[in-house]
Parts: C-alpha cells; structure tokens; sequence
C-alpha cells in the first residue's frame, strides 16, 4: 500500500514563513485543488516557576520519527481524499514566537482537506518521538510535556 | 549476544550518556533492571520502550544486535 | 459585547500566497500564541458539462457581507479563546489554481485555534453573500453552488 | 413610500438591472408578487430576501426607505 516515497520532515532550527508562503504559491499549478488545511506550531513563552520560555530545543529519535512520519502520511493519504501533504518539524533551537511544526494537506473538498489536517497533527503530538527542552532566560530549562 | 541502548531527551541527561552496548541480556524487563541499577536516576521516570524503532507493550525476547531505545513522553509541535 | 473593530474582508482579485507568509510572520510579535490554523480556498479547473472553468468572478453584497463578517468574528471570539483572527475573500476575476479564501486562526493552543477555523469557514460559505460565477475557457459561465 | 430593491448573482442577469425602486408595496409578498410580472425569468429560480441586510424568513412588512435585496443561494469561499 506505500506508494509515497518518504519525505523529509526535519528543518534545522525555525520553519521560516516565506517558506510557508512559497509552499503555499507551488500548489497553484495543482488546479483540481480546491481546499488546503494548514496547521502552524509556535513556540510560546509560558511562565513556568517564574521563568520565561524564550526558545524550545527539539531533538529527536530521528530514524524511528521518519519511520513514524511515513506511517502516519500513509494513513492519512488512505483515510482522506488527498491531493498532496506536507510536513515539517524543527530540531534544535526555535525562539518564542517562530514556527516549530508546519503541517499542510490539500484537497478537492474543505471537509477532507480540514479532518486530514486534524488528524495528522493529533497522531504527530501522540506518536513521534520528538522531544521538546524549554529554555528560560536565564539558560535553565525544562523538559516540555504534550497534553 | 549485543544490544544498543539508546537514550533521548531527559533520559539521556540523567543516565549522562546517550548510548550504551550491553551483552547477556536475554529480555526487555531484564534490561530494565539492569539499566535501574547502573542509572538510579532512572527511578520514578516514565519512558516507553522501542525495539528496533517499534514500540512495545510488554516483555520482549531480545536478539543480537537489536536496537532498544528509552523514550520519555513525547512532545514534539 | 462587539470589542473588535470590522476588519477589511475583501480583496480585489486572489490572494497572493506571499500576503500570507507576510501574515503568519508578523504573529511572531504575539508569543503566547502557540497555535495557528489556516484554510485556504483555492479556485478548483471542475468541468462542467465538457467546460474547463479557468476562473470564478466573485461578487457580493458588500454591505451586507461585512456586516455578516464582522457577526461571525464575534461569535468565533465569544465561542473560542483566541488571540486572533484574520478573513480575506477575493472579489472579481481568481484564475483556477489561484487563493480566493484565507482564514486565519490563532490561540494558546491547538484544539482552539483548529475548531474556531473550521467554525468561520462554515459559517462564511453558508451565511455570507457572495457568489461566484465560474468562467469557460470559451468565455461562458456558470454560476456556482456551494455544498 | 419609496423601497429600494437590490438583485445579485444570477438575479442581477435574469432581470438585467442592479437595482430599482418601487413605492406602494407594503410588505414583502406583495414585492415577490409585483417582481413576478415585471420579471417572469425570475420564475422557478431560488432566492432569500434580506430587508436592510437582515435575512428575513416570512412576510414582512416593508417602511419607506428600506433596501430589500434579492439573493441567490451563496456561493462564497
């Protein structure tokens, strides 16, 4: 059934919104498009025993996590009508603020292209092991926990 | 008969180390009171288990040159 | 209740895919957001009774339409905790392939931020007028339906 | 007493002008009834009415100076 060749997920560092943008302005020659569903990550500076988060370091069981995303992708694309699918996470340093998770997915209908979205994000944050340290200003930091 | 153990995030801080070949082990609850008492910080942390990049639910046999990894929750996006 | 001022909706024409990276990056100034969801609607080459559609020349009832906008807002800000909002929708001529809808959510976190998305893009679609007339590569047209 | 009626979409097509004014029409079946012999393609298509950008689902009575709009299923988005 694994017709999608693996794909690459992990950006060093901040996924760049122009990389957004231009991710975006490629599908335009994919005309039987007719929804996209996007979901953007983005560090947040919680206050966690009076310290300020000012970046999140992601490392990353990396063999294991792209096997992972490969499943997921698969089951997605057999669950939804899809058009295309794209994922991105980052590893190491993301500041307050930047965008650590990019996941985009393409469709004829909204409905198929929205659910896919959802679902993808949701077996992202439950299955793939990635972990996220939370760095405070002061260069303490502690490990970040998905709920 | 040799494994790899693998360790990742807070795991990897505590044991100091964040990989480790060890022989004689025949199981994964085996491994697990090994690894307990060269890695008393280990104690009272919540990981899972990966066999060769599977995770496992319960006691498995263990074969040469299988790769374990110890996975503290994930959080990852 | 109404503490946010109407917003422009309509844009002439699609809109641009770097308009939209241009979005995402200035909430890099907001860091307690944590989540963003977006949908795009794209302008879909259907056939229609052996007719490529090339375009759809969006029209409304613009008083009308921003009054609605500016309801729907509301209600997503009362329904949801969110940090912010963004709706575009193109007027006149989209080329198929082209982004004729942008919706943009933000919100500490992601349940939030991907319900209240899904909520203004049903709401737009059913509650909004605007209509779309789908436009032949030979210079007919059709008008459009949603479902 | 002078109403405004707006047509859009398809409506705008069939009947072949944006806007009109009427005066002398109380309430909104009679402005349906009056519309119908002025304009018999309005025949058999579907359309809601908003009385000053508020969607209506009955007979409603109209004032002078209301802006009525005749409005093809939406097609936005």
């Amino acid at each position: 059934m694994s017709t999608h060749k693996p794909k690459k997920v992990f950006i060093e560092g901040a996924i760049p919104p122009e990389f957004i943008g231009e991710s975006i302005a490629k599908h335009s020659s994919k005309q039987d498009i007719g929804a996209h569903s996007i979901f953007l990550g983005q560090v947040r500076n919680d206050v966690i025993n009076d310290k300020t988060v000012v970046a999140i370091d992601y490392s990353a069981y990396e063999e294991m996590a792209n096997e992972k995303f490969h499943e997921i992708r698969e089951a997605a694309f057999e669950k939804y009508p899809l058009n295309c699918m794209h994922i991105y996470h980052s590893l190491g340093k993301v500041a307050t603020g930047k965008i650590c998770l990019f996941v985009f997915t393409s469709s004829k209908h909204r409905k198929d292209a929205i659910a896919a979205c959802e679902y993808l994000v949701e077996r992202i944050k439950a299955e793939v092991p990635v972990w996220g340290k939370e760095v405070f200003e002061d260069e303490g930091y502690s490990w970040k926990v998905n709920n | 008969m040799n494994i790899t153990i693998l360790f990742f995030g807070q795991l990897a801080e505590v044991t100091g180390t964040s990989s480790l070949k060890l022989s004689g082990i025949s199981d994964t609850d085996e491994l697990k009171n090994t690894l307990r008492k060269q890695f008393p910080a280990l104690e009272g942390l919540t990981y899972s288990i990966a066999v060769n990049k599977k995770m496992i639910q319960q006691k498995t046999t263990l074969k040469h040159e299988d790769e374990v990894a110890l996975l503290p929750p994930f959080s990852g996006g």
